[in-house]
């Protein structure tokens, strides 16, 4: 077994699948000759062809409506948007016809594809390149909305979300692409959709993240180990459906909770958990839920990203403060 | 020369068969028997009939919001009737005539607008798509079940419709731009009815006619008299042929005009008036159909009244079954989103269940 | 003083700002000889002819981007989305550019311009027609977002809204288009952007709601009036930026909150509202704060919509849940 | 015949006046005096170093991620200097060329390029906008301050840059079919570069040109040498007329070649060979004016040393100011969100600013 980075692990994914399924294909900006521009799909268009991994004109809405199209006639697209910033250009076909074919046709026509999204901050990349649009997206009927937060993770949830029967978002932290490297084995291996993932044990507060930022609450929690202070964090994996089970039992035992996310505060997913543990564990709560978050503001340029993206300082702050509540 | 050459788009000329007066273009075949062409016309007037039906429906308060197609007939009959089984279309939310062509039942039609999502499950083995309301969204799928026929090697063609209006979205272009890039087995069929609501033709876009939209794409496009079966059929079948032996897609234009309201819900005479209409009157596909025939001897009155006998017990007959159907469980609007329900889906319709109690 | 309906409000209030201000220009689908296809502009291109009131092509895109560079250029328009479900082609727009352009350019360019939206559902319209896209728009960062919920209000936000530097997204609720008449002056009158209305102070439970909903709230708290429940009401007004000051206010009285929307659940509006609760005022809380909202699936077609959206019933329900928490 | 209709999309003819060699095409001639047209080839030279030096730039670490326009240089002089005061720029991200001919200071390009915002801030008085990142969308706002000129009687003309993948973009049909309709006094001028990253021009789409792609649109097309500044000049200055004199919209398609990598971050080695390039190398635009100038006698070894010279000491000195530019506060990235700072975003300011501490 080899320690692969993410690229690797999500490439190796897209590979086992393709061989063991023709009707998967990959379609996409740049995804074939070039590899992707993250080197995501390298070496798939040798593999399988021009036919099975294709480059596509430079259109969005035409990536994912197409894909709808090939999946109603039975292929598994796996359709790739080149960054989170144009996604937005799909969300006309993704939420009026993606998310709706089945129950429009009462079960008639359905549609099974993943659409790849390398999102998130942390690159120094120029505008529009660092996007995290997932509660967006998890406001939106029909569709199922995964992230991966190591190599292993994403090459497992990626399986599962080819393999479901409905449309799947994938984003992929782009920042955390070559950061972790990480026993990922070959073949087959699943990891549910819906199900959140506990990564370690702590009595004193919860913290919940996904995506490259689970690897920042990491690093907080290790300094706050030096005050003594237990963190509990869950990597919430998946979007929509989300694992409410998991987050609500932790907080029953913790009494204390941080969120962590890259989107804007205002409407972020955080206020979603947030509104769940209230209907679900109020009384538990020892101190409000703290959020930490990218804030109402256009992501910005390299500059000034730092000052944007939450890191291990503003986490322990936020710890620290639920728990002087 | 072949028919999307001698018609090419830049050349002005539009591909007519069967003139107003009931007559046909010199030098030029019609294409059907006089059997086939007297059972054509049963089914254009079945539509019409279905139609008018259906707007009263609306009118009586037991029917949604409706779409006519009044006019509109001979653009969805002849251009279906060069399918096979197999084929695919793609109507947007102007086509009960094409969408029972292909074997929907009127049933499932009339259940859609009344407002039940189940008439929207087309028969096993029927492929056409559920009324698609966001306006030139759907030539893109259209295009993906082609192109994933290439693919896959199936022999099969896709029909897209849509109207003149929807020419202006950008993903009509994308749509277009994909299908002649991959060179998928698709026609796009527009409906040019003159309107977009109230937005007239010469205000949608610039170009002298929509079927030259073509060429920024770099395939065949052709402006046909849709209110003449014949043309449409032919030229349809032409571009049918093209696709299904693996030469791309087809950009066809027909003109017609819509004579009944955008909707129900919609006044037209805000926007247009007696005198506009007037000179297509004329031209309508039915009455053209009828002088076509009246020639032939195959036609009178009589004939027509009682095709127009059969055709209303039938429909009858549908209304009975259409309203008949009992009002959906509250289950149903949270079965279909997913294959299965999650648990939040499933929370919130226990929730939904008891507060109805 | 003549009582209106809101679509009338607004006509007016379209009316006179074009009189004052030769700046301002309307533009979508059907808005000009037409007069809308709820009438909203009527008479308006008459008035002010087709280069002020302009019928565009079917392109929302096209509508809004063009709208922003006639904003570049000075000029002040109010561009219309026909129905909510259509403005999902002009999010690209929106979020990458008519809200950033400011931000972009550091203050070089602005964008002051408004998007009108007639929105949410129990028209018995056909599918995209009952659409609430405001939670999406909240998460968007550099525009505003307004939602009257009767006429008087419908005409001095939207005069604020034209007079806003910035761009606005204006929903309006169309199930009350037509339901409500009410005194609405001739002239000038502002409301201001980002103020909440309480509209009835009551002492056991904040509702809290927005457009149509806010008369579905009214008729629940007339009922709950018999059961002795007296209900505090706040109209949102403004979804972004939001007024959390008068929330807050309420909550910390009361103790008590319901928080009423026709959007799906799943980060919905309702979600953030309670996050900025739970931050500002979680030991103010006598009970979890009840959300009454749609579901996560899309707007039924007609026969089952009444299923969908929020009624007195089941704000009664709410209320008393949380009354007897 | 005007020079659009002699150059009609579908003529398959590619209009050239400074052929390869340095000399002219027959019967046509040069739109510059001597002088000005050395004048022009200092321009091109300073934004190759110039563009030269982001290179760089970045390759050191100083600068973000870049988009070198290395071989579009004569599209972007050629273009812009047809323009007036008043007039306005819509660049896409590879237009330091155009930026900067328009006035904007090299040092806010830089600026940008090193990831501060506020090179995005061109001087009052000089209407070009930021960089747009999201392919193919910006045309929309040429379209729209074209028209908004138009209403308010303006005589301005508005040009807006985008490359060859941007024409899939449903944007930019639907700008292309605005400025069509409301005939807007806009430029499209497509610096067709053979690439959108690694996909070549003739997998984006099946159009034979991409001017003619104008024919959808009810407007003019044509398709010139990008890589000869007076061939650009002298169709965008036949637009340009056109378009201030009230006739409407141009598409124009710059046929050159990207040299250089997409960005600092692309390989071209990936999906393309040395040998694709090299017919290109003699095209190059600054190689092609030079043996013209040679040919007049004004240019030699000794005046490039020269002209290289006093680029790179102006260059040098830009490079120091920019990056003497102290790194933004935090007040900055919310200062300029709306006009005055909401309630929330002072409160989630002041909560930075404290973890700042
Ligand atoms: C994207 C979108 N925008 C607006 C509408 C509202 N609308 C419904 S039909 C229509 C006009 C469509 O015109 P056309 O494409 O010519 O088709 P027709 O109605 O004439 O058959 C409009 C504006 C819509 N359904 N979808
Ligand atoms: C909407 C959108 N999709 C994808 C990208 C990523 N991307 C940046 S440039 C580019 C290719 C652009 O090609 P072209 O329009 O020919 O311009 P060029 O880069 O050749 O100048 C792509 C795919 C983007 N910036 N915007
Ligand atoms: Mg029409
Ligand atoms: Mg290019």
């Amino acid at each position: 077994m080899s320690k692969l980075n993410m690229v690797e692990a999500i490439n190796m994914a897209l590979l086992e699948e393709m061989e063991r399924d023709n009707r998967i294909v990959i379609l996409g900006e740049d995804v074939g000759r070039e590899g992707g521009v993250f080197r995501v799909t390298d070496g798939l268009q040798e593999r399988f062809g021009p036919e099975r991994v294709i480059d596509t004109p430079l259109a969005e809405s035409g990536i994912v409506g197409t894909a709808m199209g090939m999946a109603l006639n039975g292929l598994r697209p796996v359709a790739e948007i080149q960054f989170d910033g144009f996604l937005y250009p799909c969300l006309d076909q993704i939420t009026n016809h993606i998310g709706r074919i089945r129950n429009r046709s009462r079960g008639r026509f359905t549609c099974q594809m993943v659409i790849r999204v390398p999102y998130g901050g942390g690159i120094h990349a120029p505008e529009h390149h660092s996007e995290s649009p997932e509660a967006i997206l998890a406001h939106t009927p029909g569709i199922k909305v995964v992230i991966p937060s190591t190599p292993y993770e994403a090459k497992g949830l990626l399986i599962s979300s080819i393999r479901d029967p409905d449309p799947v978002l994938f984003l992929e932290p782009k920042r955390i692409y070559r950061a972790i490297r990480e026993e990922v084995p070959e073949g087959d291996y699943t990891i549910p959709i819906g199900k959140a993932r506990l990564i370690k044990e702590g009595k004193d507060v919860t913290v919940i993240a996904w995506g490259a930022m689970v690897r920042e609450v990491f690093s907080a929690a290790e300094k706050l180990r030096g005050d003594n202070i237990d963190v509990e964090i869950i990597d919430l994996r998946t979007v929509f459906p989300m694992d409410i089970e998991t987050i609500v039992n932790s907080i029953r035992k913790t009494g204390r909770g941080v969120i962590v996310h890259e989107a804007p505060k205002t409407c972020g997913l955080g206020a979603e958990i947030i509104a769940q543990i209230n209907e679900k564990a109020l009384l538990s709560l020892q101190a409000p839920i703290e959020r930490v978050t990218g804030f109402d503001i256009p992501v910005p340029l390299l500059k000034s990203e730092h000052y944007y993206l939450p890191n291990p300082k503003r986490i322990v702050m936020a710890v620290k403060k639920v728990m002087s509540f | 020369m072949g028919l999307f050459e001698e018609y090419h788009p830049l050349k002005g000329k539009m591909f007519q068969i069967l003139r107003p007066d009931g007559t046909l273009s010199p030098d030029i075949e019609p294409p059907f028997s006089d059997p086939e062409t007297f059972n054509l016309y049963k089914k254009l007037l079945f539509i019409r009939l279905a139609d008018q039906r259906a707007l009263m429906l609306q009118r009586q308060g037991r029917m949604g919001t409706y779409a006519p197609i009044w006019g509109q007939e001979a653009c969805q009959v002849g251009s279906v009737y060069t399918l096979q089984k197999g084929d695919w279309i793609f109507p947007a939310f102007r086509e009960l005539g094409a969408t029972w062509m292909m074997g929907v039942p009127l049933m499932n039609i009339f259940l859609y607008w009344m407002g039940n999502e189940m008439g929207s499950h087309a028969p096993e083995g029927i492929n056409v798509l559920p009324v698609s309301i966001p306006v030139g969204t759907h030539p893109l799928h259209a295009v993906g079940v082609g192109w994933a026929a290439r693919l896959k090697g199936e022999k099969i063609v896709t029909i897209a419709y849509f109207g003149d209006g929807a020419t202006s979205k950008g993903d009509f272009h994308e749509a277009m731009n994909f299908a002649g890039v991959f060179r998928t087995p698709t026609i796009f069929l527009c409906q040019n009815n003159q309107f977009a609501i109230s937005v007239p033709r010469k205000m949608q876009t610039a170009s002298k006619t929509i079927a030259q939209k073509a060429i920024a794409y770099g395939f065949d496009g052709i402006q046909v008299d849709g209110n003449d079966l014949f043309a449409v059929f032919v030229s349809t079948r032409e571009a049918v042929e093209k696709a299904r032996s693996g030469d791309g897609p087809t950009l066809i234009e027909c003109i017609t005009y819509r004579f009944g309201p955008h909707t129900t819900a919609d006044d037209p005479t805000k926007y247009r008036t007696e005198e506009e209409i007037e000179p297509w009157r004329p031209l309508d596909p039915l009455v053209r159909l009828r002088l076509y025939l009246k020639g032939k001897g195959l036609w009178d009155e009589d004939v027509e009244k009682s095709l127009n006998e059969d055709a209303q017990r039938e429909i009858d007959q549908v209304v009975r079954e259409a309203e008949s159907v009992p009002n959906p469980e509250v289950e149903e609007i949270f079965q279909y989103v997913f294959e299965q329900i999650p648990p939040q889906l499933k929370e919130q319709m226990e929730y939904l269940k008891e507060s109805l109690k």
